[in-house]
């Protein structure tokens, strides 16, 4: 098991070409701790991912895992510190197997390098780590299925499990429930809560049933600022958020 | 999403099988024309293998596949040439060696040029091998020296000491030692799809991104497979300069970079079979029907347009693909595709007569050669309107039944073009295979 | 208001983005004059619905304009029936300055009968700012001016229905009210209005019906006054 | 010196042609983001055509008609062949193009022949215009020019000015909004693959008046002007412009100077006093001995990979490739 990490966004902005994306974002997190990140679209929220994640180079601030700063550095050394996102539209290896698509994602965090001499995929079972995954995603009878023949639903699962098999202390989760029905989002949150007990999880959710039943704390970005990260009580009575989301209406006043 | 089948299994069955099949082969055929035919097939059927590792496990699409199997040619006629200069000529057992010389030599340049062009996937790579392969061909005539130019080199098998019996002088030993690489070869490749890193290509080939979000840097990936089918392409171009025992600086043209391409592409994506049809097919093809008939380019041309637009995955994806049908819709299946290509002969048959009284005629002008044509049994004389007519009235009316007939035996399936809402959101998909 | 007979008709409408299902069997009519505000959270399918009555989304499901489906055509055939559709990333026409950008408003095809013809001048003289800004690239423009562009570009095609995707998105209040009095005058010109809306204030100051959307369904669609009374609605579906 | 200046006259002609050529390329390219590998295909249909129509009705009707005929055929491909295979990405499009180019050449030597076919300048053209430090300097050569720039015009102002152009220039970068704004999307991107096309036969029949027409006059020009294009960026008319003269110049320059670099060594050495020896390994000492002209081939292709590593989106490209 790595060691426990927490995640930290000291004075990030970021701008493409002139329009101000993220202006000045200040995150801590401790730790063990999930973070919900929520606000309009085009608040930043994924700009802000894909800089920790290292997709797009960090210009202003820095992002530290712990004590390493990720400042400038590649998207796959950054996941190798012990770093796993997420993606909101499914990135999953449509011809592989299901069992393949987890097998890829473990072998760096089993030591498995570039190497071509060991037989890997022949392996009958996967290790118990990637069952038990199986197992809580529901996927185990799919498992020797070409991942691109999966339902929506299942490849949402695949994707979260893909994120969590290298069994990384700190998770990315972009918009895990982006698509599924009332039904299938709740049964969803549950599995990503027991998954990620131990973890320390930033997740990005416009559902708020999700994202009351995972955040222990929760930060409301709109226009690229944050303007409040707070529990989830004090951010649902604080009326800068209201603002943000609703406009000025109150109930019966109509303008 | 019509996802290839899971990598069919290639148990010790299967190599037993394959090497009977090899061994097997010359006996029905004891030409020497049959047996070097033969032995194209397989030095084809190698580097077509070492191709398809990059086309269809790493969705890579490369131009100038014919820079390492010339150049492991080179090396080898080097070696032999030093081999039988010297004093002490080296004997037979050193032969069965030099293809993995040719072998390393060509894995060697592609550690040079791999971590330049392996940067980013499909059109960037393919651009960057095309503009390598150009260059390494036209610096081949800089160097007369080293790539003997036009004249090209020749080298001569039966300069080394026979070692018993054994001298690779005749074709039936070089076939063996052709059938033992082509082997050993395919194992290696398949084996190597089982790795991690084999696993690792396809993977950055359905979606490099996310590989590198799970640690690997997928152009390292892109670059062990670059080196590794060098290697192979390699050991096919030595094979190749053994058995003709000439190399000439047109092994590194673009109509051979090409021709990988085109037949790799046209065998499909099936892991060995693909393979095996595209350097049967490649042989068949450049060797054998270019005998046979003026149009032969032509005719592949028409056959790789036709493969790209209606059998996605290739011959050997179509057969899968049919195969599955049929285990899902039971024989009836295959009396209806059997239906199907009897409703397919004559319009093929009308248009390859066209084509045939369209070369002949062109040969007609050229001068100095009679009108009447011999082709598929039947004699025609060119320069009867008759005969055009004949043929231009009745093919289009064929292939307008044959299409009734598919439509009614429902083998089309979903042809129609759906229209794609953008063309701008669709992300770039690289290798389809 | 008579239910006249629908100018827009959605029924039992599934769309899929690559193959996520976004929308599951929604049903939303609007008739000409009439404007009808569409609410929800973001993610409930508000964008994906106004591209899908355009046909940029893979959809099943009837749609229909004046009850002519509008399952086999292309996006263009469908803005040609009188559709226009602003969204809500505007896509202005970055490199084009905003004389050729509002060019390109006015489409090819037959002018349609009984419907009003703008010409540029009327959207100047509507659009005041853009005059002084005519020759400048559209990449330029604040995101108000853009808006207004967007506007302007949509109404030259002369359309009969409007769908116009959260045009208040991170505007100064001033321009907020000058948005919502162009849309009033359009929908009392007789152009039929979807308004995808996020702010409660302006759907509810300018919206003849509203309708509610949540986790790709449509869970409410009534009138003003009805929506005041369904908190459990609003509280369900909008508030945080 | 004015060995400098004849090679870069013939520099910029045989730039300016390089630019007719891939002018229609790089629309298509940038629009379509197919790399059109039958252009150079069209470029020789041009020549064809231009060969047979002038046979008949003379050259500068050729001139007119043989574009047309071209960009019909043009059309018929994109209608029929590319858009059936468009749903399958880039790579499916990239590879029919490729069969393409193998059935294009085939069916000139079927229709033509395999030998060389003498297209002759029409006499209103031939001569020489003027001398140039004593070199003639033919008036074909400044036809060529003069409509090289009339298409780098034609093709600015289309582009720029006429509703077409705008409307192409909006399905370049926002190609759902055009369509949201009723532009028919499909037919432009037809019309632009013809418009290449067309571009590519006028071309051809300026080229094949000026160079040998014969079966391999594709393949010897079809991968420079891939070079061009990328080395003028991916989807810019400027960076195509710059590119092909670029290429032009250099590849002109090169075939004029028979110094190698052994003799620049040499005269430096007078200068530096640096020793010039040759490296010991056959293969740079062949280098080191060559002259610069007989490097001239390579040049294309070693500055393409040169581009494609350093600066991928080209001279003037926005996207990179």
């Amino acid at each position: 098991m790595k060691p426990h990490l927490g995640l930290r966004c000291i004075g990030v902005s970021h701008a493409f070409g002139e329009t101000q994306v993220l202006s000045d974002v200040n995150l801590v997190t401790i730790p063990g701790e999930t973070l919900a990140i929520i606000g309009p679209n085009g608040a930043g929220k994924s700009t802000l991912f894909n800089l920790i994640s290292g997709a797009h180079p960090i210009r202003v601030g820095e992002v530290r895992l712990g004590q390493q700063s990720l400042v400038g550095l590649s998207p796959f050394e950054i996941n190798r510190l012990g770093l796993a996102r997420s993606f909101q539209v499914s990135r999953i290896f449509s011809s592989l197997s299901v069992a393949e698509n987890l097998r890829t994602a473990a072998l760096w965090s089993r030591g498995v390098r570039y190497n071509f001499w060991h037989r890997v995929r022949d392996e009958a079972t996967l290790d118990p780590h990637l069952t038990t995954l199986l197992e809580t995603l529901r996927l185990t009878p799919k498992q020797a299925q070409p991942a691109g023949t999966l339902s929506y639903a299942d490849q949402r699962a695949l994707e979260l499990g893909m994120t969590l098999a290298g069994d990384a202390p700190v998770i990315l989760l972009d918009e895990p429930t982006a698509g599924m029905s009332r039904s299938e989002t709740a049964l969803f949150a549950s599995r990503i809560k027991q998954l990620t007990a131990d973890k320390t999880v930033w997740i990005i959710e416009h559902d708020m049933d999700v994202v009351f039943a995972l955040a222990d704390r929760i930060a409301v970005l709109v226009g690229g600022v944050l303007i409040a990260c707070d529990t989830p009580d004090n951010v649902r009575r604080n009326p800068q958020v209201q603002m943000a989301y609703l406009g000025a209406w109150q109930g019966e006043a109509a303008p | 999403m019509n996802t290839p089948p899971i990598q069919a299994r290639y148990g010790a069955m299967f190599w037993c099988l394959f090497a009977l099949i090899l061994v097997a082969l010359p006996l029905p055929f004891p030409g020497a024309y049959a047996l070097s035919l033969l032995s194209q097939m397989g030095i084809a059927i190698l580097a077509c293998l070492s191709y398809q590792l990059l086309l269809g496990q790493g969705g890579l699409l490369s131009f100038g596949h014919a820079i390492f199997t010339g150049s492991g040619g080179y090396v080898v006629v080097h070696a032999l040439v030093l081999a039988t200069e010297g004093a002490h000529t080296w004997s037979a057992a050193w032969l069965v060696l030099l293809p993995v010389m040719g072998g390393l030599g060509a894995a060697t340049l592609a550690a040079l040029l791999g971590w330049l062009s392996t940067g980013r996937a499909s059109t960037p790579f393919a651009m960057i091998t095309l503009g390598l392969g150009e260059l390494v061909w036209a610096a081949s005539f800089m160097v007369p020296e080293v790539f003997g130019g036009e004249a090209g080199i020749s080298v001569n098998r039966l300069m080394t000491q026979a070692v018993g019996p054994f001298s690779l002088g005749p074709q039936i030993q070089l076939y063996g030692l052709i059938a033992m690489y082509l082997l050993g070869g395919a194992w290696l490749l398949i084996a190597f799809t089982r790795t991690p890193l084999g696993l690792l290509l396809n993977a950055s080939r359905d979606d490099a991104t996310r590989v590198a979000y799970l640690g690997f840097n997928p152009r390292v990936v892109r670059y062990a497979a670059f080196i590794t089918a060098g290697f192979f392409a390699g050991v096919a171009g030595g094979l190749s300069a053994l058995n003709f025992e000439f190399i000439s600086s047109d092994v590194f043209s673009l109509q051979r970079s090409g021709a990988y391409l085109l037949f790799t592409f046209i065998g499909g994506s099936s892991l060995f079979y693909g393979p095996v049809i595209g350097g049967v097919l490649m042989v068949a093809g450049l060797v054998w029907l270019s005998e046979l008939t003026p149009g032969w380019l032509l005719y592949l041309g028409l056959l790789f347009v036709i493969v790209v637009m209606f059998v996605p995955g290739g011959l050997s994806g179509g057969v899968t693909r049919w195969w599955q049908i049929r285990v899902r819709e039971g024989w009836w299946f295959v009396v209806r595709a059997g239906l199907g290509v009897c409703a397919a002969l004559p319009p093929t048959l009308g248009t390859i007569m066209l084509i045939e009284m369209l070369y002949h005629h062109a040969l007609v002008r050229d001068g100095g050669v009679a009108t009447t044509m011999v082709r598929l049994g039947v004699s025609l004389d060119v320069a009867q309107a008759a005969n055009w007519w004949l043929f231009i009235c009745c093919t289009p009316v064929l292939f307008w039944l044959c299409r009734r007939a598919w439509a009614g035996l429902g083998l089309l399936g979903d042809q129609g073009s759906q229209t794609a809402p953008s063309a701008a959101a669709r992300p770039d998909q690289g290798g389809q295979l | 208001m008579s239910t006249p007979t629908p100018l827009l008709h959605v029924d039992r409408l599934w769309a899929f983005y690559d193959q996520a299902p976004v929308l599951r069997g929604v049903h939303l009519s609007v008739a000409p004059g009439e404007l009808v505000a569409v609410l929800g959270r973001n993610g409930s399918g508000r964008s994906t619905l106004a591209k899908a009555i355009v046909g940029l989304v893979r959809t099943e499901g009837t749609r229909a304009i004046d009850d002519q489906s509008l399952a086999s055509l292309d996006t263009f055939e469908i803005i040609r029936l009188g559709v226009a559709y602003v969204p809500e990333t505007r896509d202005i026409f970055p490199n084009l300055n905003v004389m050729q950008n509002l060019q390109l408003g006015q489409r090819p095809g037959a002018p349609l009968p009984g419907v009003r013809r703008w010409q540029i001048e009327d959207v100047l003289s509507l659009f005041p700012v853009l005059r002084s800004r005519l020759d400048t690239p559209g990449g330029v423009l604040s995101g108000g001016e853009q808006q207004m562009l967007a506007l302007g570009r949509g109404v030259l095609g002369n359309p009969r229905l409007l769908i116009v995707d959260e045009p208040t998105e991170g505007l100064a209040p001033q321009l907020v009210g000058q948005v919502a009095g162009f849309l009033r005058m359009l929908r009392d010109s007789g152009i039929g209005i979807v308004l995808m809306e996020q702010k409660l204030h302006m759907a509810m100051g300018i919206a003849d019906r509203i309708a509610v959307m949540g986790g790709g369904a449509m869970v409410f669609d009534g009138t003003p006054d009805r929506f005041r009374e369904a908190h459990e609605v609003q509280r369900n579906w909008l508030e945080v | 010196m004015e060995l400098l200046v004849i090679s870069l006259l013939n520099g910029l002609s045989y730039g300016l042609l390089l630019f007719m050529l891939s002018a229609g390329l790089t629309l298509v390219l940038s629009l379509m983001g197919v790399l059109n590998f039958a252009h150079a295909g069209f470029y020789m249909l041009g020549a064809y055509f231009g060969y047979s129509i002038s046979a008949l009705l003379g050259f500068f009707p050729s001139l007119l008609l043989a574009p047309i005929a071209v960009g019909g055929l043009g059309a018929l491909v994109e209608r029929h062949l590319l858009r059936r295979v468009h749903a399958r990405g880039h790579v499916a499009e990239l590879l029919l193009t490729f069969g393409l180019s193998y059935l294009i050449i085939e069916l000139v030597q079927l229709i033509w022949g395999r030998a060389a076919v003498d297209v002759r300048i029409p006499d209103v053209l031939d001569g020489t215009l003027l001398h140039v430090y004593g070199y003639p300097f033919s008036v074909y050569r400044f036809f060529m020019i003069v409509v090289a720039c009339a298409m780098f015009l034609a093709i600015w102002l289309g582009l720029t000015r006429s509703r077409v152009g705008l409307v192409i220039q909006a399905a370049l970068t926002h190609p759902d909004m055009a369509r949201a704004l009723g532009h028919d999307v499909p037919r432009i991107f037809m019309s632009v693959f013809a418009g290449g096309a067309a571009l590519a036969g006028l071309a051809g029949v300026i080229g094949g008046a000026a160079f040998v027409t014969d079966p391999q006059m594709a393949m010897a020009i079809g991968n420079i002007i891939f070079v061009v294009v990328i080395v003028g960026g991916l989807g810019s008319l400027w960076g195509a412009f710059w590119g092909a003269l670029l290429v032009g110049v250099l590849q002109t320059l090169t075939v004029a100077v028979d110094t190698s670099f052994a003799d620049l060594a040499q005269q430096l050495q007078a200068l530096l006093n640096l020793n010039t020896e040759s490296p010991p390994v056959a293969l740079t000492a062949r280098l080191w001995q060559t002259p610069m002209s007989a490097l001239a081939p390579l040049l294309p292709y070693v500055v393409l990979v040169v581009f494609l590593v350093l600066r991928p989106m080209g001279l003037m490209g926005r996207r990179a490739g």
